[in-house]
């Protein structure tokens, strides 16, 4: 299969939807919506980590987004379970709500 | 193929614009869901199978499968989508907004500067991939067991602690 | 071998102390007192033994004994210790002052006293190595070393308002150590980028070729760390503080010793290496001693507290010190040099008194002392001795340290001199005030207390005869220092060459060992093909360049500053 | 003999060493045999070293007695070497022979007092300061023994510590002459500067080759010196602190107070009178001053109540005639006036010091009165000295001295007329509140009982004094008397002698005359106004001016209150409002800076984890603006 796909674009989709995540996080108070938020962070850094592997014709692109991957799983698990302690500790899911951590 | 990766692309940027507008967690995650399979799409396009096979398998299978787990153990109905509706006024938008339009444009900028145009593209299938993985990354694999075991470990005793507390104030 | 022994010896003894500290409170005593005996001898024998050759002229090298040992040699920094005439006395100074700490503190310590005797012969240790420290590395390091026990001394064993004391002095001496810490970093790049040999050596540093700007902010560095140090009065702050709250054998050490050090990085760094730049600057540094001079004198007489009040004596007696210094004349240097140890002596005793007397009557308010010959005649008598040396007495040796000061400083300027001779006035009128309002007058609070004990007095008299013998006979002192400061004259002498300077044959040989350093672009990556001997060298190099690099950043910005 | 020297000086001050260290553990007895004993084995060696000095000069008539090299640095030599010649050996045996009969008087006076020892062991580092003082062989060793008795004055004004006043006194007289040393310090860092040595002798050798008449240096040299000595010899404008210096002990007055110490400044300006040659300038000054400072001690004295303030006043007077002498080059009629003066003046303190003692401590004459019969021994001993310090004529050692330097004021070509009469003034004034103190002392009623009368150990050094107040005059006769010059020419090998301008010589004769005449109207004025209790004085005083004056000359002058409010007040005003360093203040800012600083801050760490987010973008915007444009 030979593609004509202009990799830039490909970049700046990856860029785009990094940004779009950041407006997540940074936008929404549901906690829910902060890990999805950084879900989509993350799909959008593997997603240019493929493109330039894809550029240079080589595996390590696809190999970081494995570990990204991987990552993002871990990620997950341990900020839901956070996530599922403080909605029972604070009954609610507003990630301002939890400020006691401040110094 | 152009098309298809315009379209995808086009999809996948609505898609995750849904996502993160929406009140109700659950439409946001089957939207999410969407953008990640028009993803899975782009990384086809570029030469990935392998790659857009775990987008799909794991991403959106494994993963989302766990927050909507989540969602429902929270069993946050519908008055929790009215009080978000709420928490999302149209000021909240604007400063996250102006800051992530510097950072896009700055990225496009950059993108754009660079202009490393379009490359031809060869299919780098899994094969190559897991040779590389297993050598070349092989440490690399390691950390990332150990990264997974380590979340593991730490989500099931976030849990477990949960779950005392709660018999305890029952 | 025998100067690692001078720095090894205290380090032990303090973790001995400590260690049997925690058997018996009163082992850690004796055994610093032991100690501090073996240091004395030590240092009185290294004198002896070496007072004739100090005397010649044709020694082989500037050091009568030289310690160098590998330590860091890729950054061109070893453990080099060296001593001459100069360093000497102010060996002899602290191990003299250190008996006497550690015999003071004999019953003002009752807690903790194991790690209150680690500390305090640890911060001997450090002062040690500081004056014999030939490689600023190393000097850099023990200048830090000193700070920290010194910290503790004051924060656990000190008075009522003793955290802000220990914290004010460790900030104050902190910030100027890091200034210097530049200087000292700026001296290695400018010197190794000019000569090709990256080294920290005192004697490879001396008769660095610089720009005049460099030159001047570089000395600058040095100047405000020891200035902080000795102190200089508009940093001299947290000297009263960090006095007043120490415990007795802490005032006795800051004030004969810590603050020496100051004179002695002067004396041994500050114009050696930079004779241009502090040629330039005498006149400044000469007028802050002045200042110091007047404004310490004159600040010691309003004061209540009496340990404060002695305490801002220290700044006055220390301006004379910073104007000989600067005047740069053998006279003034011998003067200052003699006003060192004499302060050092003068102050201490008075710092044990005051300390021996809060002991008694628990109170350093002078309102409300008064009358106290009575209740001890020879503590009274004691501290009218020492009052008398430090209003500068002829007769006792700091007259000798500060008549020599002044007389050095007249060829210099007149002005300067008059006024700092009127700062002996100032002396005259807080020294009187110390015996006047402490010892003299009707006894009002109807105090009766103990006199001293034999062992104070023993401390009093010993401190007594050596300021009496170098009232009358200083000359050993001069003999001593006589041509340690010749050597620093001739190298901070205008238009010397580093030939002048550098000591003969050994220096040679390490120049001619770096020269291939020097043939070297800096930008040569290690080639593969290198040999093994080289690839280390290499290495070495790789290393240097972030220094390097770290240089080009700071020179940049220096020249922002300029 | 000479070789015993250095034995004079270190006499005394091995006994002060004794007398410090081990004075709590002797006897009464013992102290004042080690006191005193000290004093008088010195008192006997520097005779047998006078007698072997006179019989067999020393080639020079100088002889210099090296005992170490004190210090060498840098071109810099002064030796502990001792120096004698005629003017230190005339000096010497003054300060050894009174002082041992005042060492021997205070034996007695003293007995009763706490510290015995303490005052012993002072008196002796006194006696050996003031001998290192007049025998040094440089500069700085006078310094050292210029210094030495300074603090042994101020040790001993305070002597009794448990009253504040005396601390004060005592404070104040060495600071007020710190002030003048410190002058005087700086006049040796010139002349060690410019002629490369403090060697007295070689100093005077290469001033006059080096410097000119009237050249800069040497004014300023000489006005630097002059400093020091006006300081302790209590002249204008620093001798505020003698008249308060009378809170020690009488003997200490006597001894310190009149008879050595205060006239170490003539001893430092006939010493190095080469400077002051080569300074016509400061010479002139001297003069001016001393005249000044007689008539304004003169004036002072007639007003004071307490006793030993007339006698200090009157030291001061007496030391203002001994510069004015300097001043017009009259060098040995200063030091015969010197030792004239020595002689009565100790004798009238030690006097006082019996009357007071005789009177519980009492100080103001006017509450004394009547003790001729009482104390008779005393009464006529006073009597004698007073006639001397009145220049009695031709039978008191005073008048033979006073004359000398009346004469030469007029004669030497340096003088003046206007000086003469200042002096002339002056010995009016000296007889008048000499006998009005006698008269009131010692005649008229009884107005207190005496309670202790003197022993014998008091009673023969003040015996001594006074037949030396008489006999001492005959060392010179005027040559209208006899033309005997045993000072004169026994000092000629140490100071240049006096030149007369020609023409004067022959008044001589007159001068005396008006001189005898002004002192005896002196004299009997104070017979009218204090004897005869004609109440002329009170009338005086009674007016407004004269209130005035007199409360001006009781406070001498006004001087204190001035010094007061120029230099000490504000000082104490400035140390004590800097109590507190204001320089701390900087410090105290930037922490207050830094607090300020940290509490903005902290404001940033809200517990917002988006915040914190926005925080991280917001970096890395910065980050990609910084890496991307720049």
């Amino acid at each position: 299969m030979t593609a004509s796909v202009n990799l830039d674009h490909a970049l700046i989709l990856a860029a785009a939807l990094f940004t779009l995540g950041l407006l997540g996080v940074l936008a929404r108070r549901n906690i829910i919506f902060i890990l999805l938020s950084i879900e989509v962070m993350l799909n959008a850094a593997g997603l240019a980590f493929v493109v330039a592997g894809a550029k240079w014709g080589e595996t390590d692109g696809q190999v970081m987004f494995i570990f990204i991957l991987a990552m993002a799983a871990a990620e997950v698990s341990v900020g839901l379970a956070l996530m599922l302690r403080m909605y029972h500790m604070l009954k609610t899911l507003d990630a301002d709500a939890a400020g006691s951590m401040k110094g | 193929m152009n098309a298809v990766f315009y379209l995808s692309a086009f999809v996948a940027v609505i898609a995750t614009i849904m996502v993160i507008t929406r009140v109700n967690a659950v439409h946001a995650l089957l939207y999410f869901i969407v953008s990640l399979l028009s993803v899975a799409v782009i990384f086809f396009v570029l030469g990935a199978p392998f790659i857009a096979a775990l987008e799909v398998i794991i991403y959106a299978g494994a993963i989302m499968v766990l927050f909507v787990f989540v969602i429902m153990l929270l069993n946050i109905g519908s008055e929790a989508a009215e009080k978000e509706k709420q928490l999302l006024s149209p000021q909240a938008w604007t400063g996250p907004a102006s800051l992530a339009a510097v950072l896009l444009g700055e990225l496009i900028y950059v993108l754009v500067k660079g202009g490393s145009g379009a490359g031809g593209i060869g299919i780098i299938g899994p094969r190559q991939v897991g040779v590389s993985l297993l050598t070349k990354y092989v440490i690399g694999v390691e950390l990332a067991s150990m990264l997974l075991l380590a979340g593991l470990v730490g989500a099931y005793h976030l849990g477990r602690r949960y779950r005392k507390e709660r018999r305890r104030t029952a | 071998m025998i100067l690692l022994w001078l720095i090894v010896i205290p380090l032990a003894g303090g973790a001995i102390a400590w260690y049997a500290g925690r058997f018996r409170t009163a082992w850690p005593r004796w055994i610093s007192l032991i100690t501090m005996l073996l240091m004395s001898w030590v240092s009185v024998n290294i004198w002896i033994l070496h007072y004739a050759s100090l005397k010649e002229m044709d020694l082989h090298g500037p050091w009568i004994l030289e310690v160098r040992l590998s330590w860091i040699p890729q950054l061109g920094a070893g453990f080099h210790l060296g001593a001459d005439g100069l360093s000497l006395i102010f060996v002899l100074l602290t191990a003299f002052l250190g008996l006497a700490a550690v015999a003071s503190s004999w019953t003002e310590i009752r807690e903790r006293v194991g790690f209150f005797y680690l500390n305090l012969l640890w911060i001997l240790a450090g002062i040690i190595g500081v004056f014999l420290a030939i490689d600023l590395f190393l000097f850099y390091f023990f200048w830090e070393l000193m700070l920290v026990p010194m910290y503790f001394l004051i924060a656990l064993w000190g008075h009522e308002n003793r955290r802000y004391a220990a914290f004010k002095f460790f900030i104050f001496t902190q910030a100027g150590g890091l200034l210097m810490l530049i200087s000292i970093l700026g001296l290695y790049f400018v010197h190794g980028k000019a000569a090709g040999d990256y080294s920290f050596d005192y004697p490879v540093l001396l008769g660095t070729s610089m720009s005049t700007g460099t030159e001047f902010w570089l000395m600058l560095g040095f100047f405000v760390a020891f200035a902080v140090k000795l102190p200089v009065v508009p940093v001299h702050n947290w000297l009263p503080d960090a006095h007043t709250e120490a415990p007795t054998a802490g005032s006795v050490v800051l004030a004969g010793l810590l603050l020496k050090t100051g004179a002695y990085g002067l004396i041994r760094f500050v114009v050696p290496l930079f004779p241009r730049a502090s040629a330039e600057f005498a006149p400044a540094a000469m007028i802050l001693a002045v200042i110091g001079i007047i404004y310490g004198a004159v600040t010691a007489f309003g004061q209540s507290d009496l340990k404060r009040l002695v305490a801002y004596t220290s700044v006055s007696h220390m301006g004379f010190v910073l104007l000989g210094v600067f005047v740069w004349s053998e006279l003034a240097l011998q003067g200052a040099l003699m006003q060192i140890v004499c302060h050092g002596l003068a102050t201490g005793a008075l710092f044990i008194i005051v300390g021996a007397l809060q002991e008694r009557i628990h109170t350093r308010d002078m309102g409300r002392m008064s009358g106290l010959w009575e209740a001890a005649p020879r503590m009274a008598a004691a501290a009218l001795f020492f009052a008398l040396a430090s209003l500068g007495l002829p007769g006792l040796g700091n007259f000798v340290g500060e008549f020599l000061v002044l007389l050095g400083a007249y060829k210099t300027s007149v002005a300067i001199t008059v006024v700092a001779a009127a700062g002996i006035v100032g002396a005259t009128v807080y020294s009187l005030w110390i015996v006047q309002r402490v010892f003299h007058g009707p006894n009002e609070q109807k105090w009766k207390i103990p006199d001293f004990s034999v062992r104070e007095m023993a401390i009093m008299l010993a401190m007594m005869l050596s300021l009496i013998w170098l009232g009358i006979y200083p000359q050993p002192v001069f003999n001593t220092s006589k041509l340690a400061i010749s050597n620093l004259k001739m190298i901070a002498a205008p238009g010397a060459t580093t030939e002048d300077i550098r000591p003969a044959p050994e220096t040679e040989k390490r120049l001619a060992d770096k020269s291939i350093s020097k043939t070297t672009p800096s930008k040569n990556l290690p080639s593969p093909l290198a040999k093994e001997g080289q690839i280390t060298f290499l290495w070495q190099r790789e290393d240097r360049r972030d220094f390097i690099i770290a240089y080009d950043l700071l020179s940049k910005s220096l020249g922002g500053l300029r | 003999m000479l070789e015993f020297l250095w034995l004079i000086p270190a006499l005394p001050f091995a006994g002060s060493l004794v007398l410090a260290f081990a004075g709590r553990r002797l006897s009464r007895g013992g102290i004042a045999a080690f006191g005193v004993g000290s004093v008088g084995l010195s008192c006997i060696t520097a005779f047998a070293v006078a007698a072997g000095f006179i019989g067999q000069a020393p080639p020079g008539h100088f002889y210099v007695q090296r005992l170490w090299a004190w210090l060498s640095v840098g071109g810099f030599t002064p030796e502990i070497s001792l120096y004698l010649d005629a003017l230190s050996l005339v000096m010497m045996l003054v300060v050894t022979f009174v002082g041992f009969l005042i060492h021997l008087y205070s034996s007695e006076f003293m007995i009763e007092e706490e510290g015995y020892g303490r005052f012993f062991a002072y008196m002796n580092l006194f006696v050996g300061s003031m001998l290192t003082l007049v025998l040094a062989d440089n500069l700085l060793l006078l310094y050292l023994g210029w210094e030495g008795v300074g603090l042994c004055s101020y040790l001993l004004i305070g002597f009794w510590y448990k009253d504040p006043a005396n601390g004060l006194a005592a404070r104040k007289a060495f600071v007020v002459t710190r002030v003048g040393d410190t002058a005087m310090s700086i006049g040796l860092f010139l002349l060690f500067t410019n002629l490369g040595t403090l060697q007295i002798q070689e100093l005077m050798r290469l001033a006059t080759e080096r410097w000119a008449v009237g050249s800069g240096l040497a004014v300023a040299a000489a006005a630097l010196l002059l400093g020091g000595a006006l300081g302790k010899s209590a002249q204008l404008p620093l001798q505020t602190w003698l008249p308060d210096a009378m809170a020690g002990p009488s003997p200490v007055s006597a001894l310190i107070h009149a008879a050595t110490m205060v006239t170490a400044g003539v001893y430092l300006i006939a010493r190095t009178h080469v400077i002051f040659s080569l300074a016509p300038v400061v010479q002139e000054a001297v003069a001016v001053i001393g005249a000044l400072t007689l008539l304004l001690a003169g004036f002072s004295a007639l007003t004071q109540t307490d006793i030993k303030r007339v006698l200090a006043y009157s030291t001061i007077s007496q030391i203002g005639y001994m510069f004015l002498a300097l001043g017009v080059g009259a060098w040995s009629a200063a030091i015969f006036h010197f030792m004239t003066h020595a002689f009565f003046k100790a004798l009238l303190f030690l006097g006082a010091g019996i009357v007071i003692n005789a009177l519980h401590d009492e100080h103001n004459m006017f509450k004394m009165g009547g003790l001729r019969s009482q104390v008779p021994v005393t009464f006529w001993t006073f009597l004698v000295g007073a006639s001397s310090l009145s220049a009695l004529p031709f039978v008191t050692a005073g008048f033979y001295s006073k004359d000398l330097i009346l004469f030469e004021t007029w004669a030497s070509p340096a003088g003046s007329r206007w000086l003469w009469a200042a002096g002339l003034l002056g010995a009016f004034l000296t007889s008048l509140y000499t006998f009005r103190m006698v008269f009131v002392t010692f005649y008229g009623d009884a107005k207190m009982q005496v309670s202790r009368k003197p022993g014998a150990i008091m009673t023969v050094p003040v015996v001594i004094l006074a037949v030396l107040s008489v006999l001492a005059g005959f060392l010179e006769l005027p040559s209208s008397l006899g033309n005997v010059r045993i000072i004169t020419s026994f000092l000629g090998s140490a100071l240049p002698s006096e030149t007369v301008s020609p023409g004067a010589a022959g008044a001589g004769t007159a001068l005396m005359i008006v001189a005898s005449a002004v002192s005896l109207a002196g004299i009997f004025a104070a017979y009218l106004l204090f004897f005869k209790k004609n109440l002329a004085a009170d009338r005086l005083a009674g007016f407004v001016p004269g209130r005035m004056l007199h409360r001006l000359w009781f406070s001498g002058w006004g001087f204190d209150w001035l010094y007061d409010l120029l230099f000490v007040r504000p000082f104490f005003w400035f140390a004590r409002s800097n109590k507190d360093d204001f320089s701390d203040l900087v410090y105290l800012g930037m922490i207050w800076l830094t607090g300020r600083f940290n509490n903005m801050l902290s404001v940033s760490q809200n517990g917002k984890v988006r915040f914190y987010a926005a925080g991280i973008a917001f970096g890395a915007v910065v980050v990609i603006a910084i890496a991307v444009f720049l």
